[in-house]
Protein backbone atom coordinates (compact mmCIF):
# COMPACT_ATOMS: atom_id res chain seq x y z
CA UNK A 1 0.00 0.00 0.00
CA UNK A 2 1.51 3.65 -0.93
CA UNK A 3 0.88 6.57 -2.06
CA UNK A 4 3.36 9.20 -3.91
CA UNK A 5 2.81 12.55 -4.84
CA UNK A 6 5.37 13.63 -7.45
CA UNK A 7 6.64 16.52 -9.18
CA UNK A 8 7.64 15.71 -12.53
CA UNK A 9 6.71 13.67 -15.87
CA UNK A 10 6.04 9.59 -14.05
CA UNK A 11 6.48 6.87 -16.49
CA UNK A 12 3.26 4.41 -15.02
CA UNK A 13 4.04 1.67 -16.31
CA UNK A 14 7.68 1.93 -14.74
CA UNK A 15 6.59 2.89 -11.62
CA UNK A 16 3.92 -0.34 -11.63
CA UNK A 17 6.74 -2.95 -12.33
CA UNK A 18 8.86 -1.20 -10.08
CA UNK A 19 5.98 -1.51 -7.36
CA UNK A 20 5.03 -5.02 -8.56
CA UNK A 21 8.43 -6.32 -7.82
CA UNK A 22 8.85 -5.00 -4.43
CA UNK A 23 5.49 -6.97 -3.66
CA UNK A 24 6.82 -10.35 -5.43
CA UNK A 25 6.31 -12.43 -2.17
CA UNK A 26 2.56 -11.59 -3.28
CA UNK A 27 2.56 -12.50 -6.37
CA UNK A 28 1.14 -16.07 -6.46
CA UNK A 29 -1.43 -14.77 -4.58
CA UNK A 30 -2.42 -12.33 -7.21
CA UNK A 31 -5.10 -13.17 -9.89
CA UNK A 32 -6.12 -10.12 -10.89
CA UNK A 33 -4.82 -6.13 -11.25
CA UNK A 34 -7.05 -3.65 -12.37
CA UNK A 35 -5.15 0.00 -13.39
CA UNK A 36 -6.14 3.23 -13.86
CA UNK A 37 -4.53 6.23 -15.61
CA UNK A 38 -5.45 9.34 -15.85
CA UNK A 39 -3.37 11.46 -18.86
CA UNK A 40 -4.00 14.94 -20.11
CA UNK A 41 -5.90 15.87 -22.89
CA UNK A 42 -4.72 18.64 -25.97
CA UNK A 43 -8.58 19.95 -25.24
CA UNK A 44 -11.31 20.55 -22.88
CA UNK A 45 -14.69 22.15 -23.00
CA UNK A 46 -14.53 22.87 -26.51
CA UNK A 47 -10.96 24.38 -26.40
CA UNK A 48 -7.47 23.16 -26.96
CA UNK A 49 -5.32 23.17 -24.18
CA UNK A 50 -1.42 23.94 -24.42
CA UNK A 51 -0.24 22.69 -20.30
CA UNK A 52 -1.83 22.34 -17.17
CA UNK A 53 -0.44 23.79 -13.53
CA UNK A 54 -1.60 21.01 -11.16
CA UNK A 55 -1.40 22.78 -7.50
CA UNK A 56 -2.20 21.22 -4.22
CA UNK A 57 -2.20 21.04 -0.65
CA UNK A 58 0.88 19.43 0.48
CA UNK A 59 0.28 17.33 3.86
CA UNK A 60 -3.19 17.43 3.20
CA UNK A 61 -3.13 15.84 -0.16
CA UNK A 62 -1.32 12.76 0.48
CA UNK A 63 -3.07 12.26 4.16
CA UNK A 64 -6.53 12.65 1.86
CA UNK A 65 -5.08 9.73 -0.73
CA UNK A 66 -4.50 7.36 2.33
CA UNK A 67 -7.47 7.85 4.30
CA UNK A 68 -8.90 6.78 0.63
CA UNK A 69 -6.69 4.03 -0.34
CA UNK A 70 -7.84 2.42 3.45
CA UNK A 71 -11.49 2.87 2.76
CA UNK A 72 -10.71 0.63 0.14
CA UNK A 73 -8.71 -2.06 1.64
CA UNK A 74 -11.65 -1.83 4.14
CA UNK A 75 -14.19 -2.27 1.58
CA UNK A 76 -12.90 -4.92 -0.36
CA UNK A 77 -10.79 -8.28 -0.21
CA UNK A 78 -7.58 -6.50 -2.03
CA UNK A 79 -3.98 -7.11 -1.41
CA UNK A 80 -2.33 -4.49 -2.43
CA UNK A 81 -2.30 -0.87 -4.00
CA UNK A 82 -0.76 1.87 -5.67
CA UNK A 83 -1.12 5.66 -6.02
CA UNK A 84 0.44 8.28 -7.29
CA UNK A 85 -0.51 11.92 -8.50
CA UNK A 86 1.15 14.37 -10.20
CA UNK A 87 1.66 18.05 -9.53
CA UNK A 88 3.06 21.34 -11.04
CA UNK A 89 3.34 21.94 -14.71
CA UNK A 90 2.42 19.40 -17.09
CA UNK A 91 1.85 19.03 -21.24
CA UNK A 92 -0.47 17.31 -23.06
CA UNK A 93 -0.35 13.17 -22.85
CA UNK A 94 1.56 13.43 -20.04
CA UNK A 95 0.49 11.17 -16.80
CA UNK A 96 -1.50 12.82 -14.21
CA UNK A 97 -3.01 9.95 -12.12
CA UNK A 98 -2.11 5.91 -11.73
CA UNK A 99 -4.25 3.78 -9.50
CA UNK A 100 -3.41 0.06 -9.44
CA UNK A 101 -5.03 -2.62 -7.33
CA UNK A 102 -4.38 -6.35 -6.50
CA UNK A 103 -6.86 -8.93 -5.40
CA UNK A 104 -7.21 -12.63 -5.36
CA UNK A 105 -10.38 -12.64 -7.74
CA UNK A 106 -11.48 -9.67 -10.71
CA UNK A 107 -14.11 -8.04 -8.64
CA UNK A 108 -12.78 -6.60 -5.91
CA UNK A 109 -9.73 -4.89 -8.35
CA UNK A 110 -12.54 -3.17 -10.20
CA UNK A 111 -14.89 -2.02 -7.43
CA UNK A 112 -11.43 -1.32 -5.41
CA UNK A 113 -10.12 0.90 -7.80
CA UNK A 114 -12.55 2.58 -9.66
CA UNK A 115 -13.89 3.60 -5.47
CA UNK A 116 -10.11 5.04 -5.30
CA UNK A 117 -10.42 7.36 -8.56
CA UNK A 118 -14.04 8.12 -7.56
CA UNK A 119 -13.15 9.08 -4.12
CA UNK A 120 -10.06 10.38 -5.08
CA UNK A 121 -11.70 13.01 -8.07
CA UNK A 122 -13.99 14.17 -5.42
CA UNK A 123 -11.85 14.46 -2.34
CA UNK A 124 -7.98 14.85 -2.99
CA UNK A 125 -7.02 18.82 -2.45
CA UNK A 126 -5.51 19.19 -6.12
CA UNK A 127 -6.69 21.76 -8.30
CA UNK A 128 -5.64 22.02 -11.91
CA UNK A 129 -5.43 25.39 -13.71
CA UNK A 130 -5.62 25.26 -17.54
CA UNK A 131 -3.43 27.34 -20.19
CA UNK A 132 -5.32 27.13 -23.55
CA UNK A 133 -3.34 27.87 -27.33
CA UNK A 134 -5.10 30.95 -26.71
CA UNK A 135 -2.70 32.07 -24.25
CA UNK A 136 -5.78 32.56 -21.98
CA UNK A 137 -5.55 30.68 -18.02
CA UNK A 138 -8.77 29.27 -16.11
CA UNK A 139 -8.88 27.00 -13.25
CA UNK A 140 -11.04 24.00 -14.03
CA UNK A 141 -14.42 24.69 -12.28
CA UNK A 142 -15.23 21.08 -10.46
CA UNK A 143 -14.76 17.06 -11.78
CA UNK A 144 -17.78 15.60 -12.57
CA UNK A 145 -18.86 11.88 -11.77
CA UNK A 146 -17.22 8.86 -13.21
CA UNK A 147 -20.20 7.17 -13.52
CA UNK A 148 -22.41 6.72 -16.66
CA UNK A 149 -25.99 6.73 -16.44
CA UNK A 150 -27.44 3.66 -16.91
CA UNK B 1 -5.30 31.93 20.28
CA UNK B 2 -3.20 31.42 17.42
CA UNK B 3 -4.59 30.38 14.10
CA UNK B 4 -3.29 29.76 10.47
CA UNK B 5 -5.45 30.26 7.67
CA UNK B 6 -4.65 28.89 4.25
CA UNK B 7 -6.24 29.12 0.91
CA UNK B 8 -5.69 27.68 -2.07
CA UNK B 9 -6.00 27.42 -6.18
CA UNK B 10 -8.82 30.45 -7.23
CA UNK B 11 -9.67 31.12 -3.92
CA UNK B 12 -5.86 32.16 -3.38
CA UNK B 13 -5.78 34.17 -6.32
CA UNK B 14 -9.02 36.18 -5.69
CA UNK B 15 -8.07 36.76 -2.40
CA UNK B 16 -4.63 37.56 -3.24
CA UNK B 17 -2.64 36.07 -0.55
CA UNK B 18 -2.11 32.55 0.21
CA UNK B 19 -2.35 32.71 4.44
CA UNK B 20 -3.38 34.29 7.39
CA UNK B 21 -1.97 34.26 10.75
CA UNK B 22 -4.68 35.12 12.97
CA UNK B 23 -5.31 35.94 16.68
CA UNK B 24 -8.60 35.45 18.52
CA UNK B 25 -9.45 35.63 22.20
CA UNK B 26 -13.27 33.76 22.17
CA UNK B 27 -13.31 30.31 20.55
CA UNK B 28 -15.31 30.25 17.29
CA UNK B 29 -16.17 28.27 14.30
CA UNK B 30 -14.44 27.87 10.65
CA UNK B 31 -17.31 29.86 9.30
CA UNK B 32 -16.57 32.91 11.94
CA UNK B 33 -13.33 32.67 11.39
CA UNK B 34 -13.85 33.47 7.94
CA UNK B 35 -15.91 36.14 8.65
CA UNK B 36 -12.54 37.51 11.25
CA UNK B 37 -9.96 36.86 8.20
CA UNK B 38 -12.36 38.30 5.42
CA UNK B 39 -14.65 40.77 6.57
CA UNK B 40 -15.35 42.07 3.00
CA UNK B 41 -15.75 38.97 1.33
CA UNK B 42 -18.93 36.77 2.45
CA UNK B 43 -18.41 32.85 2.35
CA UNK B 44 -18.28 31.37 -1.29
CA UNK B 45 -21.32 28.98 -1.87
CA UNK B 46 -19.42 26.13 -2.65
CA UNK B 47 -16.59 26.49 -0.36
CA UNK B 48 -15.23 23.57 0.96
CA UNK B 49 -12.72 23.42 4.43
CA UNK B 50 -10.23 21.90 6.66
CA UNK B 51 -8.98 21.48 9.73
CA UNK B 52 -5.61 20.18 10.12
CA UNK B 53 -5.87 18.66 6.46
CA UNK B 54 -8.98 16.96 7.57
CA UNK B 55 -12.50 18.04 5.79
CA UNK B 56 -14.98 19.63 8.11
CA UNK B 57 -18.18 21.60 8.21
CA UNK B 58 -18.30 25.09 8.86
CA UNK B 59 -19.50 25.13 11.87
CA UNK B 60 -16.91 23.35 13.42
CA UNK B 61 -14.86 24.51 16.33
CA UNK B 62 -11.54 25.60 16.00
CA UNK B 63 -8.90 25.24 18.55
CA UNK B 64 -5.68 27.27 19.60
CA UNK B 65 -3.19 26.08 17.32
CA UNK B 66 -5.45 24.61 14.05
CA UNK B 67 -4.51 25.17 10.43
CA UNK B 68 -7.79 25.61 9.15
CA UNK B 69 -7.92 25.72 4.84
CA UNK B 70 -10.39 27.22 2.49
CA UNK B 71 -10.44 26.07 -1.20
CA UNK B 72 -12.89 25.59 -4.20
CA UNK B 73 -14.12 21.78 -5.24
CA UNK B 74 -10.96 20.10 -5.90
CA UNK B 75 -10.33 18.97 -9.73
CA UNK B 76 -7.20 16.57 -9.60
CA UNK B 77 -7.33 13.15 -11.37
CA UNK C 1 -8.27 -2.05 -31.45
CA UNK C 2 -6.22 -5.26 -31.86
CA UNK C 3 -7.28 -8.99 -30.07
CA UNK C 4 -4.34 -11.45 -29.94
CA UNK C 5 -4.18 -14.77 -28.52
CA UNK C 6 -0.18 -15.73 -27.60
CA UNK C 7 1.58 -19.06 -27.15
CA UNK C 8 4.38 -18.45 -24.44
CA UNK C 9 4.79 -15.87 -21.53
CA UNK C 10 3.78 -12.27 -22.18
CA UNK C 11 4.42 -8.94 -20.11
CA UNK C 12 1.76 -7.25 -20.39
CA UNK C 13 3.49 -3.81 -19.79
CA UNK C 14 5.22 -4.44 -22.73
CA UNK C 15 2.61 -4.96 -24.86
CA UNK C 16 0.49 -2.24 -23.34
CA UNK C 17 3.63 0.55 -24.27
CA UNK C 18 4.05 -0.86 -27.83
CA UNK C 19 0.53 -0.53 -28.30
CA UNK C 20 0.16 2.52 -27.22
CA UNK C 21 3.35 3.70 -29.10
CA UNK C 22 1.40 2.48 -32.30
CA UNK C 23 -1.50 4.58 -31.31
CA UNK C 24 0.46 7.95 -30.46
CA UNK C 25 -1.70 9.91 -33.37
CA UNK C 26 -4.38 9.63 -30.43
CA UNK C 27 -2.35 10.08 -27.20
CA UNK C 28 -3.96 13.75 -27.00
CA UNK C 29 -7.14 12.30 -27.16
CA UNK C 30 -6.80 10.49 -24.47
CA UNK C 31 -7.67 11.00 -21.23
CA UNK C 32 -8.40 7.80 -19.24
CA UNK C 33 -7.10 4.25 -19.38
CA UNK C 34 -8.28 1.35 -17.91
CA UNK C 35 -6.27 -2.02 -17.87
CA UNK C 36 -7.13 -5.62 -16.47
CA UNK C 37 -4.73 -8.14 -15.83
CA UNK C 38 -5.18 -11.44 -14.98
CA UNK C 39 -2.65 -13.79 -13.46
CA UNK C 40 -2.38 -17.37 -12.31
CA UNK C 41 -2.85 -17.79 -8.68
CA UNK C 42 -0.41 -20.96 -7.45
CA UNK C 43 -3.81 -21.60 -5.51
CA UNK C 44 -7.77 -22.47 -6.44
CA UNK C 45 -10.58 -24.00 -4.53
CA UNK C 46 -7.82 -24.68 -1.29
CA UNK C 47 -5.55 -26.83 -3.19
CA UNK C 48 -1.98 -25.72 -4.56
CA UNK C 49 -2.14 -25.50 -7.93
CA UNK C 50 1.16 -26.41 -9.83
CA UNK C 51 0.34 -25.12 -13.37
CA UNK C 52 -2.44 -25.33 -16.09
CA UNK C 53 -2.79 -25.93 -19.40
CA UNK C 54 -4.87 -23.42 -21.26
CA UNK C 55 -6.52 -25.21 -24.06
CA UNK C 56 -8.71 -22.69 -26.93
CA UNK C 57 -10.70 -23.03 -29.66
CA UNK C 58 -8.51 -21.66 -32.79
CA UNK C 59 -10.42 -19.41 -34.73
CA UNK C 60 -13.28 -19.07 -32.73
CA UNK C 61 -11.10 -17.96 -29.78
CA UNK C 62 -10.60 -14.34 -31.94
CA UNK C 63 -13.81 -14.12 -33.49
CA UNK C 64 -15.82 -14.74 -30.32
CA UNK C 65 -13.03 -11.43 -28.87
CA UNK C 66 -13.70 -9.89 -31.96
CA UNK C 67 -17.51 -9.56 -31.18
CA UNK C 68 -17.00 -8.74 -27.61
CA UNK C 69 -14.93 -5.64 -28.42
CA UNK C 70 -17.19 -4.44 -30.70
CA UNK C 71 -19.75 -4.36 -28.67
CA UNK C 72 -17.80 -2.65 -26.08
CA UNK C 73 -17.01 0.21 -29.14
CA UNK C 74 -20.64 0.04 -30.16
CA UNK C 75 -21.58 0.92 -26.34
CA UNK C 76 -19.43 3.23 -24.67
CA UNK C 77 -17.41 5.98 -26.15
CA UNK C 78 -13.76 4.54 -25.87
CA UNK C 79 -10.96 5.65 -28.78
CA UNK C 80 -8.82 1.75 -28.59
CA UNK C 81 -8.63 -1.06 -26.96
CA UNK C 82 -6.23 -3.90 -26.55
CA UNK C 83 -6.90 -7.62 -25.81
CA UNK C 84 -4.15 -10.52 -25.27
CA UNK C 85 -4.96 -13.97 -24.46
CA UNK C 86 -2.44 -16.77 -23.10
CA UNK C 87 -2.87 -20.12 -24.39
CA UNK C 88 -0.75 -23.39 -23.62
CA UNK C 89 1.14 -24.41 -20.44
CA UNK C 90 1.38 -21.63 -17.75
CA UNK C 91 2.78 -21.22 -14.18
CA UNK C 92 1.80 -19.59 -11.15
CA UNK C 93 2.42 -15.50 -11.37
CA UNK C 94 2.08 -16.02 -15.51
CA UNK C 95 -0.13 -13.21 -17.35
CA UNK C 96 -3.32 -15.03 -18.79
CA UNK C 97 -5.28 -12.15 -19.77
CA UNK C 98 -4.30 -8.22 -20.77
CA UNK C 99 -7.44 -6.11 -21.51
CA UNK C 100 -6.59 -2.13 -22.11
CA UNK C 101 -9.54 0.18 -23.09
CA UNK C 102 -8.62 4.04 -23.90
CA UNK C 103 -11.43 6.96 -24.01
CA UNK C 104 -11.22 10.61 -23.19
CA UNK C 105 -13.41 9.95 -20.37
CA UNK C 106 -13.00 7.93 -16.98
CA UNK C 107 -16.30 5.78 -16.88
CA UNK C 108 -16.26 4.87 -20.60
CA UNK C 109 -13.17 2.90 -20.03
CA UNK C 110 -13.81 1.61 -16.84
CA UNK C 111 -17.34 0.40 -18.01
CA UNK C 112 -16.05 -1.04 -21.46
CA UNK C 113 -12.79 -2.49 -19.80
CA UNK C 114 -14.70 -4.62 -17.33
CA UNK C 115 -17.79 -5.57 -19.70
CA UNK C 116 -14.96 -7.20 -21.80
CA UNK C 117 -13.77 -8.84 -19.12
CA UNK C 118 -17.09 -10.53 -17.96
CA UNK C 119 -18.23 -11.05 -21.56
CA UNK C 120 -14.54 -13.01 -22.09
CA UNK C 121 -15.00 -15.10 -19.08
CA UNK C 122 -18.77 -15.83 -19.98
CA UNK C 123 -18.03 -16.53 -23.81
CA UNK C 124 -14.96 -16.84 -24.96
CA UNK C 125 -13.82 -20.48 -25.73
CA UNK C 126 -10.75 -21.42 -23.78
CA UNK C 127 -10.42 -23.65 -21.28
CA UNK C 128 -8.58 -24.10 -18.42
CA UNK C 129 -6.86 -27.52 -16.81
CA UNK C 130 -5.17 -27.32 -13.36
CA UNK C 131 -2.25 -29.63 -12.19
CA UNK C 132 -2.22 -29.70 -8.52
CA UNK C 133 1.36 -29.93 -6.78
CA UNK C 134 0.03 -33.46 -5.83
CA UNK C 135 0.21 -34.20 -10.02
CA UNK C 136 -3.46 -34.58 -9.68
CA UNK C 137 -5.28 -33.09 -13.03
CA UNK C 138 -8.82 -31.23 -13.12
CA UNK C 139 -10.47 -29.08 -15.57
CA UNK C 140 -11.97 -25.89 -13.95
CA UNK C 141 -15.87 -26.27 -14.27
CA UNK C 142 -16.87 -22.45 -14.90
CA UNK C 143 -15.89 -19.07 -14.16
CA UNK C 144 -18.14 -17.58 -11.57
CA UNK C 145 -19.18 -13.78 -11.81
CA UNK C 146 -16.96 -10.83 -11.79
CA UNK C 147 -19.63 -8.69 -10.15
CA UNK C 148 -19.39 -8.63 -6.05
CA UNK C 149 -23.26 -8.83 -4.60
CA UNK C 150 -24.32 -5.37 -3.56
CA UNK D 1 -24.19 -33.49 -46.78
CA UNK D 2 -20.89 -33.30 -44.84
CA UNK D 3 -20.53 -32.19 -41.60
CA UNK D 4 -17.30 -31.61 -39.59
CA UNK D 5 -18.01 -32.07 -35.55
CA UNK D 6 -15.82 -30.84 -33.07
CA UNK D 7 -15.13 -31.25 -29.41
CA UNK D 8 -12.81 -29.43 -26.84
CA UNK D 9 -11.42 -29.93 -23.26
CA UNK D 10 -13.17 -31.97 -20.70
CA UNK D 11 -16.05 -33.27 -23.79
CA UNK D 12 -12.37 -34.03 -25.82
CA UNK D 13 -11.19 -36.32 -22.99
CA UNK D 14 -14.46 -37.63 -21.95
CA UNK D 15 -15.62 -38.78 -25.54
CA UNK D 16 -11.83 -40.02 -26.33
CA UNK D 17 -11.53 -38.37 -29.85
CA UNK D 18 -11.07 -34.00 -31.14
CA UNK D 19 -13.95 -34.78 -34.48
CA UNK D 20 -15.71 -36.42 -36.44
CA UNK D 21 -16.39 -36.16 -40.25
CA UNK D 22 -20.04 -37.11 -41.08
CA UNK D 23 -22.36 -37.40 -43.46
CA UNK D 24 -26.03 -36.91 -43.42
CA UNK D 25 -28.65 -37.11 -45.79
CA UNK D 26 -31.07 -35.14 -44.49
CA UNK D 27 -31.32 -31.86 -42.95
CA UNK D 28 -30.72 -31.62 -39.22
CA UNK D 29 -30.12 -29.79 -35.91
CA UNK D 30 -27.39 -29.36 -33.85
CA UNK D 31 -29.13 -31.48 -31.47
CA UNK D 32 -29.65 -34.40 -34.07
CA UNK D 33 -26.39 -34.24 -35.02
CA UNK D 34 -24.91 -35.04 -31.22
CA UNK D 35 -27.27 -38.36 -31.41
CA UNK D 36 -25.85 -39.13 -34.54
CA UNK D 37 -22.54 -38.83 -33.73
CA UNK D 38 -22.75 -39.89 -30.37
CA UNK D 39 -25.71 -42.48 -30.13
CA UNK D 40 -24.38 -43.85 -26.55
CA UNK D 41 -24.10 -40.97 -24.83
CA UNK D 42 -27.10 -38.16 -24.27
CA UNK D 43 -26.19 -34.32 -24.50
CA UNK D 44 -24.52 -33.19 -21.26
CA UNK D 45 -27.08 -30.17 -19.43
CA UNK D 46 -24.71 -27.26 -19.91
CA UNK D 47 -23.06 -28.01 -23.03
CA UNK D 48 -22.11 -25.45 -25.50
CA UNK D 49 -22.58 -25.31 -29.18
CA UNK D 50 -21.58 -23.26 -31.92
CA UNK D 51 -21.89 -23.77 -35.78
CA UNK D 52 -19.04 -21.82 -37.94
CA UNK D 53 -17.37 -20.54 -34.69
CA UNK D 54 -20.50 -18.59 -33.48
CA UNK D 55 -22.70 -19.75 -30.33
CA UNK D 56 -26.46 -21.23 -31.58
CA UNK D 57 -28.71 -22.92 -29.57
CA UNK D 58 -29.08 -26.56 -30.16
CA UNK D 59 -32.76 -26.65 -32.50
CA UNK D 60 -30.58 -24.12 -35.09
CA UNK D 61 -30.26 -26.29 -38.11
CA UNK D 62 -27.01 -27.45 -39.89
CA UNK D 63 -26.27 -27.14 -43.49
CA UNK D 64 -23.91 -28.64 -45.32
CA UNK D 65 -20.25 -28.00 -45.14
CA UNK D 66 -20.61 -26.68 -41.44
CA UNK D 67 -18.20 -27.01 -38.69
CA UNK D 68 -20.26 -27.54 -36.02
CA UNK D 69 -18.37 -27.55 -32.19
CA UNK D 70 -19.59 -28.45 -28.69
CA UNK D 71 -17.99 -27.98 -25.38
CA UNK D 72 -18.47 -27.70 -21.96
CA UNK D 73 -18.35 -23.99 -20.06
CA UNK D 74 -15.83 -21.66 -20.71
CA UNK D 75 -12.88 -20.95 -18.12
CA UNK D 76 -10.45 -18.62 -19.59
CA UNK D 77 -9.26 -15.29 -18.47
Amino acid sequence: MAVFIVQGDFNPWQEIQKYQNSIDSLAGKIGAACIFIGTMRDFNLGDSVKSMTLEHYPGMGEKQLEVIVVEAHQQWSILDSLVVHRVGDIVPKDAIVLVAVWSAHRGDAFDACRYIMEALKSRAPFWKKERLVSEYERWVAENTTGYNLV
Amino acid sequence: MSIKVRYFASLKEKLGRSEDNLAFVEVLTVRDLWGGANPQQSLPDNILAAVNMEYVDLDSRVNDGDEVAFFPPVTGG
